[in-house]
């Protein structure tokens, strides 16, 4: 199993070589005259006002803990999916318990707005 | 395989689990007035599941899910009263959390979801549900402190009850992973009978980093840095759940790891229970002689209680587990209607938590004034009442272990603490009101009622405290 | 000693470029293929000047884009403002290793082929993140959260809807996936039909995904310029473009291989002619039609930028979160049962 | 070269790798190079777990803590804008203590556990293999016959994590009016259109719409 995965180590390894070899090549064949105006941060012509990092909505973090979640029930989906045929309706029981909490609770996100994007 | 009578043993908790969902959904879905429904479902709830557990308890210990989950008469005794308690938490919450705009579904949802965490951690059988039933309990606890979006002390504390009980959960896994590497086991009934342990070394390490996680979640010295601002930055609603049923499934956690999977360690444990036992006594007794506020002083005297309750464990025998357990009920019940007190006094706008408040009460209400006594009585061990006969009790068992310097120390200590107790009685009937204050009960009659009826079960259970602890030594299998 | 450096080092080194240069290649002439379809549908002539019929342009596009000057703007973090376009390209690139092309036609054959491809498509969001933040700029750091928080919702939809393949499969491996759609009925055996929403849901959360038209709210011009590369130029533009485009044509394979059958001909089955192998392929499968399907799949990509008008943010998440993720659940348990009741089976040939 | 031997030292570089990233988390400047160094040390420790035939988990834990926490843990980093300097006075001030701390335990494993694992297989055999089967069934047969109870108990854990980041974190802010496409989609075009018929009209200078301009209002 372990010699299937060596390629895969490679090609990450020839990915990470392209990208530096694209940058490098665009650093050094492209021409580097910065002045002021040029490197200030886009804003429609306007002088940049602060800091551009600011705070956000804190629905933006509900998503992603959201998805944090979600995201879990897929991955034991995946083992679930791979066994299904071996165990048989009693695998569908168990899955189906698994997400109906799940659905359960996803009903619960729904009904109290946190999906709706004011 | 699981097989369908895998589940019967495990009915009262998934009836419990598919009432919190119809119980969150109906938060979801109901509106306005309807939504007095859910208080007194969540607490009906709560009854049924004690009926079930204790309607569908066979004779003997069950298992079932591959030896996961274990029905025995000690799960029983456990699951009954964090039911119970929970059910009394749930009467005395109601106007407090109506008065302070806390979303009563998500309360009563969580906190049910935390009594199957218990459920299952009192009935574990392998180190995963132990593992899992603990997260379960106390996720819903870290969500339920920080309840009060409101309120800076309610974050504060839920931040530092997150950070430490996660650091703690984070020391029990690495210890769980230290004895499964010992004994290529997760189920503790095999973990209790591996016989020469290849790596000695390695599984008291486990040994320790567990008894580091318990210590942790009992809240015992030098572990106990969260309970004070945990117990007073938390709404009241909650603190009064990590002061009962909390307690109970600390005990049975407790239980479950060092009996039933590191039985064979006791000789090694016990020592390190000794000296938890006593630092806690030292500390929650001290400290809470400097606390001028009720709900820091209430967690101070956990510590302590906590100290009394190792006391029992320190035995490693069924006597002692037998007593702990008591001492473990006796105590919920009590700290249930200490803090049952403070809601009742609490009103918007205003925490009834401060000694000063309660100056005077003997004059404003006489009757709460009373039923304060009587806690007070049983938290400090005044005979007749409750909390006297479960300090008793353990320390009996100490010194039929030989533990007697245990007990010496424990008795001590309890003198010591004798003096904040009663300092709370002395200010209710001997110090005049604070001027323009107005503390009195809620005028909310089921919370009078049960607050009353518990209060006045610590003198009851007092005075005829035989039969439950006969129930209790049955659990452990001594037949009187 | 050469010996082993040569199977282990070099030989697979080879493979991998001659994975990686056509698909910059395919890159390349797929963006000159956009130009010139969005062109024809405007009733334009697209491109035409450069080479024949314009096919040059995109490399006179990299060229252009190579030797302009890099910007880094004020206040920017330099090291990850370098560092971004690299998290966008390199899963884009590393999840083409386990890609089956045909028969025996992949470089990784791993068992946990699809969890892989999920991993790297989780890893891009770094990417958009990193580089909204490290600009500096209030218009790259709005599209880059906007941006996530697209992907990852949209990248549910997607995980779910190839659970349902690997339900009818119970496979991981690709090349399984694709194995277990071959049958007698050629076109029909494949798992579109069985898995029709989820198909079209898997497609959709694609375009989604890889924040094309009409998702494209991150880099909606009129509103944030383009979203989280406005301050990017030149070679480090150029990278997240390359990434954009890699990703698009991942995902058209993908698609062909989860619900078209991969390289397996629509025709199997019907015809059962014997013809030299030049010809036989129409009928027996090979790389050429999943070519041609993932083709066909990366055309939809252009045609729905021509045709379709920019969904509203809030139109957006709500697609993905209240009708993707409830279809799929439900079509998870459909597909249990399907494959439960025999009316899917797992293929028997190839 | 001894396959063993590369396994060993493949285990030490990616070992190497994860404690100096971990070290990096610690001790960066910037959290957001922070993040990145967790995530790098996830990365390693996925690598190691592939070394030990754990394929499924090795590729579970990058997809949900490198593709689903980080995420999040970048998210919360960037947009708190956490001045560091604070952090890092009360850091100086307990290095010392917790350095000393850390080599204590540090000498402690090393006695208890390192010396005796020496005249150990560099990683346990393969449980999968051994049952024939991929390391992604093996777990899932494992999963839902054996541990089926913590499974569901893991779906009650979820769904209270789902209700405690809804209960913490959604406020509604009021006053902000919103479109909602459910309520656009269900339109009935009979309640909104009215489509008259009516004869042609003579005069060429009137003009009259022939079709009652449908509303486009939202509700």
């Amino acid at each position: 199993m372990l010699a299937e995965y060596w390629p895969v180590l490679l090609f990450i390894a020839v990915a990470i070589g392209l990208g530096i070899a694209l940058l490098v090549i665009g650093l050094l064949a492209g021409t580097s005259r910065p002045t002021a105006e040029k490197l200030a941060p886009y804003e429609c012509g306007f002088e940049a006002f602060e800091d551009a990092r600011m705070k956000f909505d804190v629905r933006y973090y509900l998503i992603a803990i959201l998805f944090i979640i979600f995201d879990l029930e897929i991955a034991f989906l995946f083992p679930w999916a791979t066994v299904f045929s071996d165990l048989g309706v009693i695998a569908l029981v168990e899955m189906g318990l698994f997400l109906l909490l799940l659905v359960i609770g996803f009903a619960y996100v729904w009904k109290k707005g946190a999906l709706e994007w004011e | 395989m699981p097989t369908f009578n895998d589940f019967l043993i495990l009915l009262p908790e998934a009836y419990l689990t598919v009432a919190a969902c119809v119980i969150l959904l109906m938060d979801a879905f109901l509106k306005g007035g309807q939504r007095v429904a859910i208080h007194w479902l969540s607490i009906i709830v709560l009854l049924v599941g004690a009926w079930l557990v204790i309607d569908g308890q066979p004779a003997t210990a069950v298992s079932g899910f591959s030896g996961m989950f274990i029905r025995d008469p000690v799960a029983e005794i456990l699951k009954v009263f964090s039911l119970l308690t929970t059910a009394l938490m749930f009467i005395y919450s109601r106007g407090y959390l109506r008065d302070r705009n806390i979303n009563e579904g998500e309360y009563y949802a969580l906190t049910l979801f935390a009594v199957i965490g218990i459920m299952v951690l009192v009935s574990a059988g392998s180190l995963v549900t132990v593992y899992l039933g603990l997260e379960l309990l106390t996720l819903s606890s870290y969500a339920l402190v920080a309840l009060n979006r409101d309120s800076k002390l309610s974050s504060e504390a839920a931040i530092k009850y997150f950070v430490l009980g996660a650091l703690a959960s984070g020391m029990l896994l690495y210890g769980m992973s230290m004895i499964y590497g010992a004994t290529h086991s997760l189920d503790l009934a095999t973990i209790l009978h591996v016989q020469n342990v290849e790596w000695r070394n390695l599984m008291l390490f486990g040994v320790v980093f567990a008894i580091v996680g318990i210590g942790f979640k009992l809240g015992a010295a030098p572990f106990h840095m969260w309970i004070p601002d945990v117990y007073q930055g938390a709404p009241t609603a909650v603190t009064i759940f990590i002061g009962t049923a909390q307690k109970i499934a600390a005990f049975g956690m407790a239980y479950r790891l060092l009996d039933s999977g590191l039985g064979a360690y006791a000789h090694e444990w016990r020592m390190m229970l000794a000296v938890l036992a006593v630092l806690s006594l030292a500390i929650g007794n001290l400290l809470a002689i400097v606390q001028t506020n009720l709900k820091r002083l209430l967690a101070y005297s956990t510590i302590s209680h906590m100290g009394f309750l190792l006391l029992g464990l320190v035995e490693a025998n069924p006597a002692g587990y037998s007593a702990a357990m008591f001492y473990a009920i006796s105590y919920a019940l009590t700290s249930a209607a200490a803090f049952g007190i403070i809601l009742a006094m609490s009103r918007a706008g205003f925490e009834c938590e401060e000694i000063d408040d309660f100056k005077g009460l003997n004059q404003r209400s006489p009757w709460f004034a009373f039923l304060m006594m009587l806690v007070m009585f049983s938290l400090a061990g005044v005979p007749p009442l409750f909390g006297f006969f479960g300090k008793l009790l353990v320390l009996q068992s100490a010194i039929d272990a030989g533990f007697l310097w245990l007990a010496v120390v424990g008795a001590v200590f309890a003198i010591i603490g004798l003096y904040y107790y009663l300092r709370v009685v002395k200010v209710m009937y001997f110090d005049a009101p604070v001027e323009g204050t107005d503390v009195r009960a809620q005028p909310d009659m089921p919370l009078r009622f049960v607050l009353s009826l518990n209060a006045l079960a610590l003198l009851a259970l007092g005075i005829a405290w035989g039969p439950l602890f006969a129930w209790c030594q049955r659990a452990f299998g001594i037949t009187a | 000693m050469f010996d082993q450096f040569w199977t282990h080092l070099l030989l697979p080194v080879l493979y991998i470029l001659a994975i990686v240069v056509p698909l910059i290649l395919a890159v390349a002439m797929f963006v000159y293929w956009e130009r010139k379809v969005i062109g024809w549908m405007h009733v334009r002539m697209g491109p035409n000047k450069i080479g024949p019929l314009g096919m040059l342009q995109a490399f006179a596009d990299v060229v252009k884009l190579l030797i302009k000057e890099v910007i880094l703007p004020t206040n920017s973090s330099k090291f990850l403002y370098y560092l971004a376009p690299m998290l966008a390209l390199v899963p884009a690139f590393a999840a083409w290793a386990v890609v089956p092309f045909g028969e025996k036609m992949v470089l990784a054959n791993v068992n946990a082929g699809v969890l892989y491809l999920l991993a790297m498509t989780s890893l891009g969001v770094y990417g958009i993140i990193l580089a909204g933040w490290a600009s500096n700029s209030r218009y790259a750091l709005l599209g880059a959260m906007r941006s996530a928080a697209q992907v990852i919702s949209y990248e549910l939809a997607m995980g779910m809807s190839v659970v349902c393949v690997l339900v009818l499969t119970g496979s991981l491996n690709l090349t399984d996936i694709v194995h277990a759609q071959a049958g007698n009925k050629g076109f029909f055996d494949w798992y579109w039909l069985p898995l029709l929403p989820v198909f079209i849901i898997y497609f959709i959360s694609g375009v989604a995904e890889t924040n094309r038209a009409p998702f494209d709210v991150a880099e909606g011009e009129s509103e944030i310029v383009a979203g989280f590369h406005v301050e990017y130029s030149g070679s480090a533009f150029a990278i997240f473009f390359l990434a954009e485009y890699a990703s698009m044509i991942l995902v058209s394979f993908l698609a062909a291989i989860f619900f078209m059958g991969g390289w397996l001909s629509p025709l199997q089955g019907w015809i059962t002619a014997d013809a030299p192998r030049w010809i036989n392929w129409i009928w027996t499968g090979g790389f050429i039609w999943l070519f041609i399907k993932a083709f066909l799949f990366s055309f939809l990509f252009l045609w729905f930028r021509a045709s379709f008008p920019r969904y509203r943010y809030d139109q957006i998440m709500r697609l993905g979160w209240k009708v993707f993720i409830p279809i799929t659940i439900v079509w998870v348990f459909v597909a249990g049962l399907m494959k439960y009741y025999g009316w899917v089976t797992i293929g028997t040939g190839a | 070269m001894n396959p063993q031997l590369i396994q060993l030292i493949m285990f030490y570089a990616f070992g190497a790798v994860a404690v100096g990233a971990a070290l990096a988390v610690i001790t960066l400047r910037n959290s957001v190079h922070a993040v990145l160094s967790l995530v790098l040390t996830f990365f390693s420790v996925a690598c190691i777990w592939l070394l030990a035939e754990a394929e499924f988990l090795a590729i579970a834990l990058i997809v949900v803590y490198v593709g689903a926490v980080m995420v999040l843990f970048l998210f919360v980093v960037m947009m708190l804008d956490i001045k560091m300097e604070q952090v890092r006075e009360g850091f100086a001030r307990y290095l010392p203590v917790g350095i000393i701390v850390a080599l204590v335990m540090l000498a402690e494993m090393i006695g208890m556990i390192g010396v005796r694992a020496m005249g150990l297989h560099v990683m346990g055999e393969d449980p999968a293999a051994a049952a024939g089967l991929s390391n992604t069934a093996w777990l899932g047969h494992a999963l839902y016959t054996q541990f089926l109870l913590p499974f569901e108990i893991a779906a009650i854990i979820l769904t209270v994590g789902i209700v405690a980041a809804v209960a913490l974190t959604l406020r509604h802010r009021g006053g902000v009016r919103h479109q909602s496409a459910a309520e656009q989609v269900a339109v009935d075009p009979r309640t909104r259109m009215r489509i008259v018929k009516m004869a042609s009209e003579t005069m060429p200078t009137e003009t009259v719409p022939p079709v009652a301009p449908s509303q486009e209002t939202s509700p």
